[in-house]
């Protein structure tokens, strides 16, 4: 009887192990932590940025506030002038309040990056894994074509593009979107590939599955997390190279402002030491900064680590 | 065998690339309005002249046939006529001749950045990789990050404003005749050449780093560890032999954004480069000169991203040894 | 005289992401002496690759020693400094894993390699290495030994390069090897040969190892000493023959029970005998496959050679071969995972469309396939409750409430509580996820279940629970079983039938009994002998039988024309059997073997060994 | 006449993507304009020129296009380019007079349908071959005639042909009288080159400057013609190149990588004024840029629209923060004060009023409209954004919508209802109006058909009494103000920088930098 009691002990007592430990859930280093703020903090001025602003956006200031008291000029300049109570971060080539365009600058900066890269990720994903999940053929036109689009340079493209057609916010939509989809198609196709022969895709497949499950089912949720931090990055490239076109004077249409135009609008002010310039730039690159960091976090290696043990 | 059927395969698929990006590159001119015939007429066209010279030129044809014959023109070297100080009356100036000295502008400024930001990139990327976590490490990332963060037009214009304008090192513009030799040389590519290797260098560096990290994280390193073997000697010999294809593939990438995608800096530092040309020939619609522009870029990006993957290929044990 | 390496109440703990540590080793203690060898035994998860590591004073990252000490002579090897760690390293403490072309740096040849630890630490100059090296290959009986440096380690076959890891590790002469489950990942005959060979190299240079493992036929082979660990604790400590044969610790003793027995006439389930009626549930007729389809239907790699066998209702067949011998191929193409060039499958007599699409739901229903890695047939992304009720709802349109019924009952069919319905796959341990695995094939209602692999990726005891479930299951559901596995006494114990596949071809059928007892084919016999026995001398008597020349790893050739074993076989008829295609020849009953040589001959030239 | 159009719109292209066509068509008679102009020009005082230097000039725009052939130039590094390669037969010095340049004198017939022109003996091509009667003729035969791609073909209209009198005496047979003849061969285009010239890249002229190499889109180089047949040039060498970007051109003059270019853009104009050895020249001309808005159709058609439209010109702010005082304040006719008295000062200056636009606007019922903006001269863009402001702080809504400036000539100008447009400086006040505001003129892009205009624009020319001269013109610009549809808020300088080193620009309002004259006339000075 000691022994049938020890027996039921040891049955309880060595269960089986866990396979390994449960996967390290996404924690972020101070700098990934950081990154998440300044990103959620511009999302925010996406949503409340208008309302807060202390002018609109098109607003050119009157002069009136600009006037020294006991200056007898009553009209002083109003553009490139420093920060001040008037605005806060100066104005811009035209008088302008830097800080309203900014704020109001975040949503068209942002929303039209973020709806071209969803719409390079709707192309290029769709189109990616139809490469990878469909038939031989499929896959080299695609890819051969996808080559093609990779092989030509972007900004050239853009500007034969605008040149022909024009530059309105869906065509500048469109166009970075198709031409960022080309990079995504190749990451969703290789991601899908790898996705692809894999045993539970087996599974659905010998299970009878149709490609629409299998795709959506299997293979989208597993290559979500890579595509996702991929989708950091490709997002910055888009800020970036909207604000080149804006440069390159191919951008929103005025009034309206756009972190890149608004430098290139304000260049001329930098010999000046105005800010005005360089608001907008820095909106743009801690946005960015703030991505990368939160993108090297999540795809820190275990190379990192494994290095860090290198004697 | 498995060396040579890749290098078949790659050059293949390359080839194939080449005729694709062609039929897109007519395709594509062809949303331009305005034709050939249109163009080198300009201002004296009538109806009448314009049928003529489209017959002429081959216009009249469907447009498959035209491609066919742009296409065979390019391959036998004929890039066909700019508009180009076209004068009146006459055809205009020879692409072929109006390419050759932007090329060689493009070419030196490439190569000069290329020359420095290649070893400079790939050095620090790997030392970077080889000390994670240390000051160095943390100083090449968080620069990087921030280059690569920033428009390149900003880092191009605080550049002239602090090195030309405020402290007159270098001239502000990087306009060359070819005929420059020696110091002037280098001090009319210093400015474009130093915004370009700045933004290259980033990219490399980066990439260096992380796929030089990403081989480190294989079993092969852990065991190499394990045997004792110090840490110099694990990057440059089992971290750095494994990432060559992988840095290739980078370098081959940032090699052709510096024939093709420095328009910018070559607008700030009016730069008579290929990029520009193809911008100012865009904007005068002078369609074969876009034509012949875009292939070169198309097949410059080809041909790097090919020989990448030559190296890669070379570099790729499996392949050089068969069973 | 102090031991060489003595671990002293080391413990060593896990960063945990709120950044509490989780103990992964929980003080414990043991020594090595010279010239010693002692197993750590355990199941995945019980902390033995880890202590191992230690000894080299290495942590996985994420892992950090928080106490105790490992004294290498009396030097704490943990709290060393870094110049002297990589002294010591390579140089004293030698490692060698578990997948040896993992570890080797593809880009490197294997000379450098091999040589590159003694160089580094001065110990002998760049000739000195080679010619140790060389020494070293012939003495693992390597191929070619004066060629072999120069060549990369993708030239050689998996079992070369594990022997190779050997050269390696003993080439600057260590004071100790760490050995983490070296043998593993190879084929029982690639096995037995490695083992051979390691414990010989181990004998002449004298070096004490640590060998870990969880495989106690193995350990039986090797050690000295047995050190058996559970959770990180140490539960038994002792001579390899009082652990083996005198077991203290119930653990040990549950260890100990579920080693299947080695194969032998006599065994398979007559349990189930009423369930038998002859009918075929599926057969394979004269099927040919590969991959590489070209245009015209032909294949590139041709891996399945004129297959025929059938499985009847309630029957379990068991397909046993070497690794690359086509096993897997033959299960595909039953699932229509991979159409046939040539044959036809037959479900219920009735002739199946080669490929899965042109399969109707019924047919797709009826078959189903256990695939062998749990870890990467659970799709990661959803519940297991999703995971087990998209059968129901694909085949039998179950929805909300039902079809959570019938996932719990399927859950308790597998013996899991039914709250594991909520769970992902990653919260699971290995043998769980593979019943979740097996419990989405039983959803489909199969009439054959097609098993590949399902317990060679599992710990012991787990494997063999879940072989008792399998039994269970084939007793309560009189589902057919097509049981796929290298590991004969798996097979042994579970199948009716069992089909010999070698090379893409069935050299050898036949009801288990008639299988595992003489005659047999050459091929059969050598897997037989390779199987290692719980028992300690097992691996020096068998080194002596002509099978274990046989098991001489050779590439296993794909051949046209005549037996594909030839070059293996010890009683090959030169000119026969290298060009004509073997007869079969029938041995009464289901019983079948593809051979040149008769009945007659098998008896009298081959008796077990 | 539908021909004309077509080749109208399209020098009208031209013309406004880079170009400058027609800026200079002579200034007979404007001595009111060069009265402010000699203010800037160095030429004034009398400092003697110094021979030798090598001059660097950054022109805003250039191109694959960029032509030697004279009759095809375009733009002003074509025009700097011709003035350096090519001579013409007359020629514009300082004080705005014509002046012989190849044709050493020439005489018309009584009602101006001959002139007879004398070509200057010993005068030498690049190439070595002396300048005859002959290649006179073929260079200007070259502008007429319905096939001629001549860009100035339009100015010509007149001429039957050109005809060889003798080896140095030429003729023009006229088709119709035209008493500016001579004003009109100092035209950019009317340069004389060899007979027979079929490659122009060469640019084989008699011009001050022998072209040494050229590359369109580029650079071109220049010598100085040792075998000038006067004084000629100052400069030893002459380097001609474009900096696109505004920034970048006012950077490199400050830096000294150039000593003169062309637009320096009003926010570098501070800049270039504070920095050392460099400065501004800045002409004020009766060009203009504005906001055209189509009488007949809406919105345009509504007059109060248009009134609206131009009481919410903030006038005085345009010219004081957009063009940081380089311009002159415009009322809504294209007469500027830089036309002296032929411009309408008692005509009262409309005023920026917010209150009187809200009620104009009200009245008319317009709530929106969207405006086509390109930016076909510096500053227009802007003038828009502050009209777009103005006007929603009336509750206004301007949409504006921005085109490239290709292909705005022929796509967008007098298609759009409202739209912008940049007009350069004429001759007289009288062409300056009758271009655009003749009833059915090609170029009337607003529309306004006025009998009225038509009629004074006729008598005006042949009146001769100053005093009803001048109540003519201000009777049209009256009438322009009050009725077209056009805005014109502001008339803008031509605004170069100058290396201090360079001396003696010509005064000259109708081009950049004394209207190209620099190039044989200023000097650099040590």
């Amino acid at each position: 009887m000691a022994d049938s009691v020890e027996k039921t002990e040891a049955r309880a007592a060595f269960e089986e192990l866990p396979d390994a430990p449960p996967r390290r859930r996404l924690r972020l280093s101070w700098s990934g932590r950081l990154g998440v703020c300044v990103v959620a903090f511009w999302m925010a001025i996406v949503f409340i940025g208008p309302s807060i602003s202390p002018y609109h956006e098109a607003d050119i200031l009157d002069e009136a506030l600009f006037i020294v008291p006991g200056s007898d000029n009553p009209y002083p300049e109003t553009d490139y002038q420093p920060p001040s109570s008037v605005a806060w971060l100066g104005t811009d080539y035209l008088g302008r309040d830097t800080l309203s365009r900014t704020l109001y600058g975040a949503r068209t900066t942002i929303g039209i990056s973020l709806a071209s890269t969803l719409l390079a990720y709707l192309v290029g994903v769709t189109l990616g894994i139809a490469a990878a999940v469909g038939g031989t053929v499929m896959d080299s036109a695609l890819s051969r074509f996808n080559d093609a689009i990779l092989s030509i340079p972007s900004i050239m493209l853009a500007l034969v593009v605008i040149a022909a057609i024009g530059s309105t916010i869906p065509i500048l939509i469109v166009l970075t979107g198709l031409i960022y989809a080309s990079t995504v198609f190749r990451i969703a196709r290789s991601l899908g590939l790898d996705v692809k022969v894999s045993d539970f895709v087996e599974a659905a497949r010998v299970r009878g599955e149709g490609l629409w499950w299998i795709v959506t089912r299997e293979i989208l949720p597993n290559v979500a997390m890579p595509m996702a931090t991929d989708f950091g990055l490709r997002f910055v490239y888009v800020i970036l190279f909207i604000s080149s076109l804006s440069f390159l004077g191919l951008g929103v249409q005025p009034p309206q402002s756009d972190w890149g135009s608004m430098v290139r609008e304000s260049l001329s002010g930098l010999p000046y030491g105005s800010v005005a310039p360089l608001v907008p730039a820095l909106a743009i690159a801690t946005l960015t900064i703030a991505i990368n960091l939160i993108v090297d976090d999540v795809s820190a290696h275990a190379g990192g680590r494994l290095a860090k043990r290198m004697i | 065998m498995a060396l040579l059927n890749a290098i078949l395969r790659r050059t293949a698929l390359g080839v194939v690339t080449l005729f694709v990006v062609s039929v897109l590159i007519f395709v594509g001119t062809s949303i331009l309005p305005g034709d050939v015939a249109n163009i080198i007429l300009g201002q004296m066209a009538t109806p009448e002249s314009l049928a003529a010279l489209r017959a002429k030129l081959g216009l009249d044809e469907p447009a498959h046939v035209r491609y066919f014959i742009w296409l065979s023109d390019l391959l036998t070297g004929d890039l066909g006529f700019s508009k180009a100080g076209a004068g009146a009356g006459t055809i205009g100036t020879p692409i072929s001749e109006m390419l050759m000295p932007r090329l060689v502008n493009t070419l030196r400024l490439a190569t000069a950045v290329a020359v420095v930001a290649v070893p400079f990139a790939v050095t620090v990327g790997l030392l970077a990789a080889m000390y994670p976590g240390t000051k160095l490490d943390r100083a090449v990332t968080f620069t990087t990050l921030g280059l690569i963060s920033v428009p390149e037009f900003l880092v191009a214009t605080l550049l002239v404003l602090v090195v030309a304008v405020q402290l007159g090192w270098l001239p502000a513009t990087a306009y060359i005749s070819g005929q420059e030799t020696g110091m002037k040389l280098v001090r009319a590519l210093a400015m474009p050449a130093l915004t370009l290797i700045i933004v290259a260098s980033s990219q490399i560096m980066r990439m260096t780093r992380a796929t030089v990290l990403n081989v480190m994280s294989s079993p092969y390193i852990e065991m190499a560890i394990l045997k004792g073997v110090p840490r110099k000697r694990i990057i440059l010999r089992h971290a750095l032999f494994n990432a060559i294809g992988p840095i290739a593939n980078v370098i081959a990438l940032n090699l052709a954004y510096l024939v093709s995608g420095v328009v910018i800096v070559e607008t700030v530092f009016a730069y008579p480069g290929l990029a520009k040309l193809m911008i100012d020939a865009v904007q005068t619609r002078d369609l074969p000169l876009v034509q012949a522009c875009a292939m070169i870029f198309c097949a410059t990006y080809i041909v790097l991203i090919f020989i990448a993957d030559m190296v890669s290929i070379l570099s790729n044990p499996r392949l050089r040894h068969p069973r | 005289m102090a031991a060489l390496l003595e671990v002293d109440g080391l413990t060593i703990d896990a960063r945990k992401d709120d950044g509490s540590l989780a103990p992964i080793v929980k003080g414990v203690s043991f020594g090595i002496e010279r010239g010693e060898v002692v197993a750590l035994i355990g199941e995945s998860g019980s902390g033995k690759t880890t202590i191992a590591l230690s000894a080299l004073g290495y942590s996985k990252p994420g892992l950090e020693f928080t106490g105790g000490e490992v004294r290498l002579d009396g030097r704490d090897v943990i709290t060393m400094p870094p110049d002297e760690k990589r002294d010591m390293r390579g140089q004293r403490v030698a490692y060698l894993a578990q997948s040896a072309a993992a570890t080797f740096n593809p880009a490197l040849t294997i000379g450098e390699q091999v040589t590159e630890s003694p160089v580094l630490h001065g110990q002998m100059s760049r000739e000195e290495a080679e010619d140790r090296a060389e020494e070293l290959y012939r003495a693992l009986e390597l191929p070619d030994p004066d060629r072999l440096g120069k060549r990369y380690p993708h030239q050689v076959s998996g079992g070369q390069l594990q022997r190779l890891m050997a050269a390696m590790a003993l080439c600057g002469r260590p004071d100790l090897l760490i050995l983490d489950e070296p043998t593993t990942a190879l084929d029982v005959t690639t096995q037995i040969e490695v083992l051979k060979a390691f414990k010989s190299v181990i004998k002449r240079e004298g070096a004490a190892a640590l060998y870990v493992t969880h495989d106690l036929s193995v350990v039986a082979q090797i050690a000295d000493r047995i050190v058996v660990l559970y959770a990180g604790d140490i539960l038994e400590h002792g001579d390899a023959d009082q652990v083996i044969n005198r077991p203290a610790h119930d653990y040990t003793r549950r260890l100990m029970a579920a080693v299947r027995p080695p194969p032998a006439a006599g065994q398979g389930d007559e349990a189930l005998a009423e369930h038998l009626r002859d009918s075929p549930a599926i057969e394979v007729k004269g099927v040919n496959a590969g991959y590489g389809r070209r245009m015209d239907g032909s294949v590139t790699v041709k891996v399945l050679r004129d297959v025929n066998l059938t499985v009847q209702r309630g029957h379990t067949v068991g397909i046993i071969g070497e690794s690359g011998c086509g096993k897997s191929t033959l299960a595909r193409v039953m699932s229509g995972l991979l159409p046939a060039t040539d044959g036809d499958i037959l479900l219920d007599g009735q002739v199946l469309r080669p490929g899965l699409q042109q399969r109707d739901r019924s047919e797709l229903q009826k078959i189903q396939f256990v695939f062998q890695m749990a870890d990467v047939a659970l799709n990661p992304r959803q519940r297991i409750g999703s995971i087990l009720g998209r059968p129901l709802e694909f085949y039998f349109g179950l929805r909300g409430r039902e079809r959570r019924r019938r996932v719990g009952d399927l859950l308790q069919m597998v013996e899991l509580p039914p709250e594991f319905a909520g769970r992902y796959p990653e919260e699971l341990s290995g043998g769980q996820k593979q019943r979740v695995n097996l419990a989405r094939a039983l959803a489909a209602s199969p009439e054959v279940l097609l098993c590949d692999e399902v317990i060679s990726a599992l710990d012991t005891i787990v494997g063999a629970n879940v072989i008792e479930l399998l039994k269970r299951l084939r007793r309560q559901s009189g589902v057919s079983f097509v049981f796929i596995s290298h590991d004969l006494s798996t097979v042994a114990s579970f199948a009716d039938d069992i089909v010999v596949l070698y090379a893409g071809r069935v050299v050898e059928q036949g009801p288990t009994d008639r299988v595992l007892s003489p005659p047999y084919h050459p091929y059969t016999r050598l897997l037989i002998a390779s199987v290692p026995e719980l028992r300690i001398g097992w691996l020096e008597e068998t080194m002596e039988s002509q099978e274990a020349q046989a098991g001489i790893d050779r590439v296993v050739r794909m051949t046209d024309t005549g037996c594909p074993f030839f070059d293996r076989c010890p009683i090959a008829i030169e000119g026969t059997c290298d060009r004509e295609t073997p007869p079969v020849r029938r041995l009464g009953g289901r019983h079948a073997i593809e051979c040149h040589r008769s009945e007659a001959e098998f008896l009298e030239g081959s008796a077990p060994a | 006449m539908k021909d004309i159009l077509k080749f109208q719109q399209m020098v009208r292209d031209g013309v406004m993507g880079r170009r400058d066509f027609l800026a200079a068509l002579g200034a007979l008679g404007v001595t009111g304009a060069a009265a402010t102009g000699f203010l800037h020009s160095s030429s004034a005082l009398a400092a003697t020129p110094r021979k030798g230097g090598t001059v660097r000039y950054a022109n805003n725009l250039h191109g694959p296009d960029d032509q030697m052939d004279p009759i095809v130039f375009t733009s002003g590094i074509d025009y700097t380019r011709g003035r350096a390669t090519y001579n013409g037969l007359v020629q514009m010095r300082d004080n705005m007079a014509l002046a012989p340049e190849l044709a050493e004198e020439w005489s018309a017939n009584s009602n101006a349908t001959e002139y007879t022109f004398k070509i200057r003996k010993g005068v030498e091509f690049h190439d070595g071959s002396p300048l005859t009667a002959d290649d006179v003729v073929w260079s200007m035969n070259r502008h007429l005639g319905e096939d001629s791609p001549s860009v100035a073909k339009a100015l010509f209209q007149s001429v039957q042909e050109w005809k060889k009198v003798d080896g140095h005496t030429v003729k023009a047979i006229l088709k119709t009288p035209d008493s500016d003849l001579p004003a009109k061969l100092t035209e950019k285009q009317a340069k004389i080159a060899k007979m027979d010239t079929e490659d122009f890249k060469k640019g084989n002229g008699t011009g001050p400057f022998v072209l040494e190499s050229f590359e369109a889109g580029v650079r071109s180089t220049h010598v100085r013609n040792p075998n000038y047949w006067r004084d000629g040039a100052n400069f030893e060498a002459l380097e001609i190149t474009a900096i696109t970007d505004p920034l970048a051109r006012a950077n490199a003059l400050i830096a000294g990588d150039v000593e003169l270019i062309n637009q320096v853009d009003s926010k570098s104009i501070p800049r270039v004024e504070e920095a050392d050895g460099v400065r501004v020249i800045s002409t004020p001309t009766s060009a203009y840029t504005g906001i055209c808005i189509l009488k007949n159709t809406a919105p345009g058609e509504n007059d109060d629209f248009v009134k609206g439209m131009q009481y919410i010109q903030d006038r005085e702010r345009i010219v004081r923060s957009i063009l940081k005082g380089h311009g002159t304040i415009g009322n809504d006719h294209p007469v500027g004060p830089a036309f002296g008295p032929d411009h309408c000062a008692e005509l009262a200056q409309r005023a920026f009023d917010p209150d009187k636009a809200k009620f104009h606007l009200e009245k008319s019922g317009v709530t929106s409209a969207e405006l086509h903006v390109a930016p076909v001269r510096l500053g227009i863009v802007e003038i828009c954004l502050l009209m777009q402001a103005n006007l929603k702080k009336i509750g206004f809504d301007l949409r504006i919508k921005k085109v490239p400036t290709d292909g705005y000539w022929g796509a967008v100008w007098m298609k759009e209802p409202m739209n912008v447009v940049s007009w350069n400086m004429r001759p007289t006040a009288n062409a300056q109006m009758a271009i655009q505001f003749a009833p059915g003129a090609a170029w009337n892009d607003t529309f306004w058909n006025n009998e009225r205009m038509g009629q004074l624009l006729t008598a005006q020319l042949a009146e001769t009494d100053p005093a009803k001269r001048h109540g003519m013109l201000c009777e049209m610009q009256t009438l322009i103000h009050n009725g077209s549809g056009m805005v014109i808020p502001c008339h803008v300088n031509e605004v170069d920088g100058a290396s201090n080193k360079i001396q003696g620009i010509p005064n000259v309002p109708f081009g950049s930098l004394g209207a190209y004259e620099w190039i044989e006339f200023a000097w650099m000075d040590e």
